[in-house]
């Protein structure tokens, strides 16, 4: 049985198809560009396409992220904070609490040790210390994303940046600029920021080890260093935890399609 | 408190005597709690502290703590750590810095807090009062006494209220009989009531003293330090003699001409909590300026005593429902406009600061309308600004002073009205 | 207040069509033929910030007192000849421009809203306010509120909060007193005993109906949706009382041939908006999600009592009734602990969890929620704590968060 | 020795002005870097050629702004409130008062007939409502912020844009372009939330006539139109709205250098 899970996010769509619940068939990603329903059906097609499975071979499609009813062909939707935490669990299976840095919000989730969202928090008020933050210091430092973190790395004296705002943060980023503090002190504060706002919320709700990140800065080493350094603990997290709540989704819609005894139905209570 | 080297802000020989008393007073504390030495839990505003001494109880004011936490930099772990367990950002940060403490096992610089025996609720002027005072009760499972103090809103308190808190007066004495076993000696809590009469009237002379011109005193943040004896140890010889001291150093600044700044330029009235994580940067701000506080609100929360709350000796019961009636927060809104009103014109006060508290929704919920009043209706300059008491990330310094940079500007500005160039613009 | 500044235009607050109409006798209500068409009507003169059954009940002169959050005496006030009206806040129909100056920007919703309600001229009907002492926001509210509406009388009630003393009950009485004389100066009908014995009997009645209503939605949840009870009930605050009872007396008829149309739904409690209250769109999201909501704390004013003695001394027997309420909320001293309230709640709802929906910078319910989490945790009973504003923008958020606690109960 | 310089360091762009015999002789703008005090000389460089003067003509340098100490080469600093008073003041004498939108606050400032602070209040610790949170919209509209100017007119049914954050709001305008709303509709939403955020402001200072609206924002002409509607009166807008700072800051040099004030 083939599942595909597509995560619908603000920022970017992710799409993955998943073999019997277990073996991850393609993984696949493009911005949305305020256009989730077409970069959906992109996304799914290439999917389709990579992994030769007819349209039609796709037994059961399940729909996560913040546009996750706006995909008219699915079968299910679930939230991403519940497909998230599937999926981390999937990727690292001694996973107790899931750190979700997307890049408009953060989350800290329990899990179970299936998979079960047992407590989570968000941000809410406002996207400060969301992953946006980062792209923002890149574009105002004139750092390449993908360099952000090397050159972070080597930072000695990290400089935290106390405001809120991701966008008044600017300011206060190019005091430090003049005032001659290094760029990788910067850079580091500016991850160092962003994870303590993050523990902030996995405080609340309560960490365990193991600890997974997932979202869009798990490609960044500093980011994870950051998130080591504030929680006192090992951070799992690989390329393929962007993928989380694609995957989650998808395991997710298998277990529901054997709920259903391999047919696919309508959509369940549970709609918009 | 404090630990200043700057000798224009403090009075010398008090500041040194008060230190001591602190000291005395957490080395005490530490030691107490349990049979013997029992630890009430109090709230400084209209506290009972007279009746609860008189039994023998060691009295803890959470409030007092926290702010000492703020002062030495100690606050934000133990909001952190009240936060992590759920407390939310929006509040009191004397709530989670106390709350934070507990769970933290009540270790603070100044000594060990011993957890309470017995929790006493005097709700005068502040819901949070109740709240934080149920939350103690839950984790430690000891006698809560409620103690339900109207909200004043007449001047002068009305009989029903002064008779309703009697009554509880009466039902708390009889819990304490209960818990310690003894019965109250009337005789000791005159006499204890006489002695806090004494501290009270010197605390009162020390406070009109800003009336003079230049201000031999600095009515808020140097206030501040001398508030400790008023309100933790009020009752015993000791804080009476305190300010017979402090009123005696006072005189000697007038004939010696130290002044709390060099050139007094400005004389304010200041209202609300100070920023205690940023206490001396904030002071500061106003120093630079030549600004002195001349009255203030806050040093009154202990108790209104110069608008006549005072406790007597020979009314012992009445003049202590009167004093927790009259306590600042618990004068209704018109009450503590005309306060500040009146403290303006009585000082002879050139502008109003208003310090908002982000935490702090009884001291600060309509602060704009005090400062819309003043500005609007009464043609007084006023600041309004916005940090916390106790959380060190609501100070944002360069924010703060260009916002007092800007009003002393204008205020310095408007004294010596400029003639405009000639512009054809 | 100082300079105000007329609102109007696109740029303005979103276009609400003309001011509700309602006819003096409240016809509209009397004859909505169905529950659906009463919610349809209620939703209607709450979208109205301008209080379209209060201008109806004074157009013919007769006044009206507007009563804040949680609990007021309104047996007493209807004693006097006003029609009570339960104030609660602007909702979503107004912005927030002008009383941000005289308040402060960390502070509730309804706070602001009420008070912009007031600087804007929206509260003209009204001849008094009452305000009972249920937080510092509300209490320094009332202090200022004079300035923002010089003609009307108000007043701040302290409800006691000591209920052990036998002191409270003569206390309250005579807090009532003083509430009563200043009525009297604001014009209305001297205080007489037995108008106030009829009140109460007319508000007993009431309250067995609402009582009616709180039991069906727990017995057979599918019979009423949360939606719908609680328009049901915000009813209450709005229409002459007399009226009320009348309409109330049909709903429960019909409730009792409804079908129960019952789905596979969580049964859970809701706990906090108690003062400042959730959008529709939020009220209707809690059990679109798949929650039945068995127990809940929104628009308590009917049921902080069953009823009271209308014999002998009604001013005394109103005060008892409140002293010896057993409610528990965020604004009143509990008279337990917060970890047992909690717990019984859940037991007597046989629900499976909580969710915990409390005003932003709320902070009685804030303080609570701490308490009511340990406890829960305690006996592993799931719980979600969301915060809203009247004026909620995080729509999709507390979606996400709401489905997020439903899957968490349901997959496995 | 006849000119009297006012710097303006601002968030994001610094202003010089150049008065001589109270009249505006040459005047410069430029974004500013990470190296304030270089941007800060060079913006009295680029006003002395566009004076075509020299350095030595300079009497007094005034410094403003939240940089203002980045001017280490002028005599004095004043804080930008006390000159963006003088400077509305000066372009338009009957103000009393001023709403000033730069890139990361908002203020309002109650001034007197002599152009002197009565009253002041800014916005806090987030940029919503701010001319930041106007280029981020503009963004994600698909303009530049400087293209938008007249865009909204016309508009008929401005959307509700509900986040007041700058991050939220930037997606929440995305959204409503993927669901092909009119930009008219979609900025004429903006504005009014703007707005309305700037009437909280206004608030608190009083409002009465003549209002002058400053700052980078100023030159939107939606944005003029959108708050004069709110207010019910007209609005001041001067084509050198955004060197009112600098121009106030150039006035105090001149009144200090009388010796007429501290």
């Amino acid at each position: 049985m083939i599942t595909g899970g597509l995560d619908l996010g603000v920022g970017t769509t992710k799409g993955v198809l998943i073999e019997d619940g277990q073996r991850v068939l393609v993984t696949d990603i493009e911005p949305t560009h305020g256009n989730p329903l077409e970069a959906g059906r992109r996304v799914l097609e290439r999917m389709v396409e990579e992994a030769n499975v007819f349209p039609d071979g796709v037994d059961y499609l399940c729909t996560t992220g913040a546009a996750r009813y706006m995909f008219p062909d699915r079968h299910l939707q679930v939230s991403d904070i519940t497909a998230s935490a599937k999926g981390a669990v999937f990727l690292f299976p001694q996973t107790r609490h899931v750190v979700d840095i997307g890049s408009q919000s953060t989350r800290a989730i329990a899990v179970s040790e299936t998979g079960r969202v047992t407590r989570f928090k968000m941000n809410e008020k406002c996207a400060a210390g969301a992953g946006r933050f980062v792209d923002r210091c890149a574009k105002y430092l004139q750092v390449p994303m993908d360099e952000m973190a090397p050159k972070a790395l080597v930072a000695a004296h990290p400089k935290m940046i106390s405001s809120v705002c991701a966008v008044l943060a600017e300011t206060e980023i190019i005091n430090n600029v003049s005032e001659g503090i290094p760029l990788p002190d910067i850079l580091m504060g500016v991850f160092l920021s962003l994870a303590q706002r993050a523990n902030v919320l996995m405080r609340n709700v309560g960490v365990q080890p193991e600890l997974t990140l997932v979202g869009g800065l798990v490609h960044s080493e500093a980011m994870v260093r950051a998130l080591e350094q504030t929680a006192k603990m090992p951070v799992n997290t690989d390329l393929r935890s962007h993928h989380a709540a694609a995957i989650g989704a998808a395991i997710l819609g298998h277990s529901r399609l054997q709920k259903l005894g391999g047919r696919p139905v309508a959509l369940p209570a549970v709609t918009g | 408190m404090g630990g200043s080297t700057d000798e224009t802000r403090f009075l010398t020989t008090a500041r040194d005597r008060q230190r001591e008393m602190v000291e005395e007073y957490y080395r005490g504390l530490s030691q107490a709690g349990g049979p013997k030495k029992p630890v009430a839990y109090m709230l400084v505003g209209g506290n009972l502290t007279e009746i609860v001494r008189s039994f023998g109880f060691e009295v803890v004011f959470p409030e007092i703590v926290a702010l000492n936490c703020a002062i030495k930099h100690v606050s934000l772990q133990n909001i952190l750590h009240a936060e992590s367990e759920g407390y939310g950002l929006d509040v009191c940060g004397y709530v989670k810095n106390d709350l934070g403490l507990q769970e933290l096992g009540g270790d603070t610089p100044f000594g060990r807090i011993p957890p309470p025996d017995l929790l006493v609720c005097s709700f005068s002027g502040c819901y949070v009062y109740v709240k934080w005072w149920e939350a103690l009760a839950e984790k430690f499972g000891c006698p809560l006494f409620m103690l339900d103090v109207p909200y004043l809103r007449d001047a002068t308190p009305q009989g029903e209220d002064i008779a309703y808190i009697v009554a509880q007066l009466n039902e708390f004495i009889a819990l304490l009989e209960k818990i310690t076993g003894r019965s109250l000696d009337r005789a000791e809590l005159e006499r204890t009531l006489e002695r806090a009469r004494r501290a009270e009237e010197g605390w009162v002379k020390y406070l009109s003293s800003g009336q003079r011109r230049p201000s031999p005193i600095e009515a808020y943040f140097e206030a501040v330090f001398y508030m400790f004896p008023i309100n933790v140890l009020r009752g015993t010889e000791a804080a009476a003699e305190f300010y017979t001291i402090v009123n005696a150093e006072v005189e000697e600044r007038v004939k010696s001409g130290t002044y709390p700044v060099p050139e007094e330029k400005f004389r304010l009235v200041v209202e609300g909590i100070p920023p205690y994580p940023s206490y001396r940067t904030f002071w500061d701000f106003f120093r630079k300026w030549g600004a002195v506080s001349v009255a203030a609100t806050y040093p009154k929360v202990g108790g209104l005593f110069d608008r006549g709350f005072l406790h007597d000796p020979a009314r012992p019961l009445e003049s202590i429902a009167e004093y927790s009636l009259g306590a600042y927060v618990n004068q209704s809104w018109p009450l503590r406009r005309k306060i500040i009103e009146d403290y303006v014109r009585d000082f002879a006060a050139d502008a109003v600061v208003i310090h908002g508290i982000k935490s702090c929704r009884s001291f600060t919920a309509g602060q704009g309308d005090l400062r819309d009043r003043l500005i609007h209706d009464l043609g007084i300059p006023a600041l309004y600004i916005e940090s916390d008491h106790e959380d060190p990330r609501y100070f944002a310094p360069a924010q703060i002073k260009n916002r007092m940079d800007a009003f002393f500007e204008s205020l310095d500005r408007r004294r010596e009205s400029v003639p405009l160039p000639m512009v054809t613009g | 207040m100082s300079g105000l500044i007329p609102l109007s235009g696109p740029f303005g607050e979103a276009e609400s069509g003309p001011p509700m109409e309602i006819s003096d006798t409240f016809e509209e209500f009397r004859r909505a033929e169905s529950i659906e068409a009463l919610a349809g009507l209620t939703r209607e003169v709450i979208a109205d910030p301008t209080y379209p059954t209060v201008r109806a009940w004074t157009r013919s002169g007769r006044m009206a007192v507007g009563c804040f959050p949680v609990y007021t005496p309104q047996e007493l006030i209807h004693a006097m000849g006003f029609l009570p009206v339960s104030l609660h806040g602007g909702g979503e129909s107004i912005e927030i421009s002008h009383a941000d100056a005289p308040l402060g920007s960390f502070l509730c919703s309804i706070s602001k809203s009420t008070l912009e309600l007031a600087l804007t001229g929206r509260l003209t009907p009204f001849r008094a306010f009452v305000f009972p002492y249920i937080c510092d926001v509300s209490r320094n509210l009332e202090g200022i509120f004079p300035r923002a509406v010089p003609n009307a009388v108000t007043h701040m009630l302290h409800l006691p909060q000591n209920f052990r003393s036998a002191a409270t009950v003569p206390f309250l009485i005579a807090e009532y007193r003083r509430l009563i004389s200043k009525l009297e100066k604001a014009g209305g009908e001297p205080y007489r005993p037995e108008r106030l014995s009829a009140s109460i009997e007319l508000f007993n009645r009431i309250r067995s109906e609402v009582a009616e209503l709180t039991r069906a939605k727990r017995s057979e949840p599918g019979k009423l949706t949360l939606a719908e009870s609680y328009l049901l009930r915000r009813l209450g605050g709005l229409l002459p009382r007399e009226t009320y009872l009348e309409v109330l007396t049909r709903v429960s008829s019909e409730l009792s041939k409804r079908p129960n149309r019952s789905k596979d739904a969580i049964r859970v409690v809701l706990v906090g908006p108690f003062c400042e209250q959730p959008t529709l769109d939020l009220i209707d999201l809690l059990e679109q999600v798949g929650c039945y909501v068995v127990d809940d704390e929104l628009l308590q004013i009917y049921r902080w009592y069953d009823r009271v003695d209308p014999a002998g001394d009604p001013l005394a027997n109103l005060a008892t009734a409140y002293a010896q309420s057993q409610i528990d909320i965020g604004v009143r001293a509990t008279p337990t602990t917060k970890g047992e309230a909690i717990l019984s709640r859940v037991a007597a709802a046989q629900a499976r969890g909580v969710i915990f929906l409390t005003a932003k910078f709320c902070e009685p319910a804030l303080e609570d929620v701490v308490l009511y989490r340990k406890a829960l945790d305690r006996q592993k009973i799931p719980y979600l704590h969301l915060e809203f504003e009247e004026r909620s923008a995080a729509y999709e958020q507390s979606r996400l968060q709401l489905e997020t606690f439903v899957e968490s109960i349901l997959f496995d | 020795m006849t000119l009297f310089a006012g710097v303006d360091i601002g968030s994001t762009t610094a202003k010089c002005v150049l008065l001589e015999d109270g009249t505006i002789v040459g005047k410069s703008l430029a974004p500013v870097g990470v190296e304030l005090i270089k941007d800060a000389e060079r913006s009295l460089e680029q006003a002395l050629t566009d004076a075509g003067r020299e350095r030595r003509d300079v009497t007094v340098i005034t410094g403003t702004g939240y940089g203002r100490f980045k001017v280490t080469f002028g005599q004095y600093t004043v804080t930008e409130i006390g000159c963006h008073a003088r400077g509305a003041h000066f372009l338009f004498p009957a103000t009393r008062v001023v709403l000033d939108i730069g890139g990361q606050d908002t203020k309002a400032i109650k001034v007197d007939a002599k152009g002197e602070v009565v009253d002041f209040a800014m916005n806090d610790k987030c940029a919503a409502g701010t001319g930041r949170f106007l280029d981020v919209c503009a963004g994600a509209l698909g303009y530049d912020v400087s293209e938008i100017g007249t865009l909204s007119l016309g508009a008929r049914h401005p959307v509700k844009v509900t986040n007041t954050c700058t991050v939220f709001a930037e997606s929440e305008v995305a959204s409503y372009v993927a669901r092909g709303k009119d930009p008219k509709d979609i900025l004429a939403g903006l504005y009014g939330g703007i707005v309305s955020r700037s009437l909280s402001l206004l608030q608190r200072v009083g409002v009465e006539p003549e209002v002058t609206f400053t700052g980078g924002v100023s030159k939107n002409e939606g944005m003029v139109r959108a708050l004069g509607h709110r207010l019910g009166l007209p609005v001041n807008v001067s084509p050198l709205s955004q060197y009112v700072g600098a121009i106030g800051a150039a006035l105090h040099g001149v009144e200090r250098s009388r010796g007429v004030s501290a």
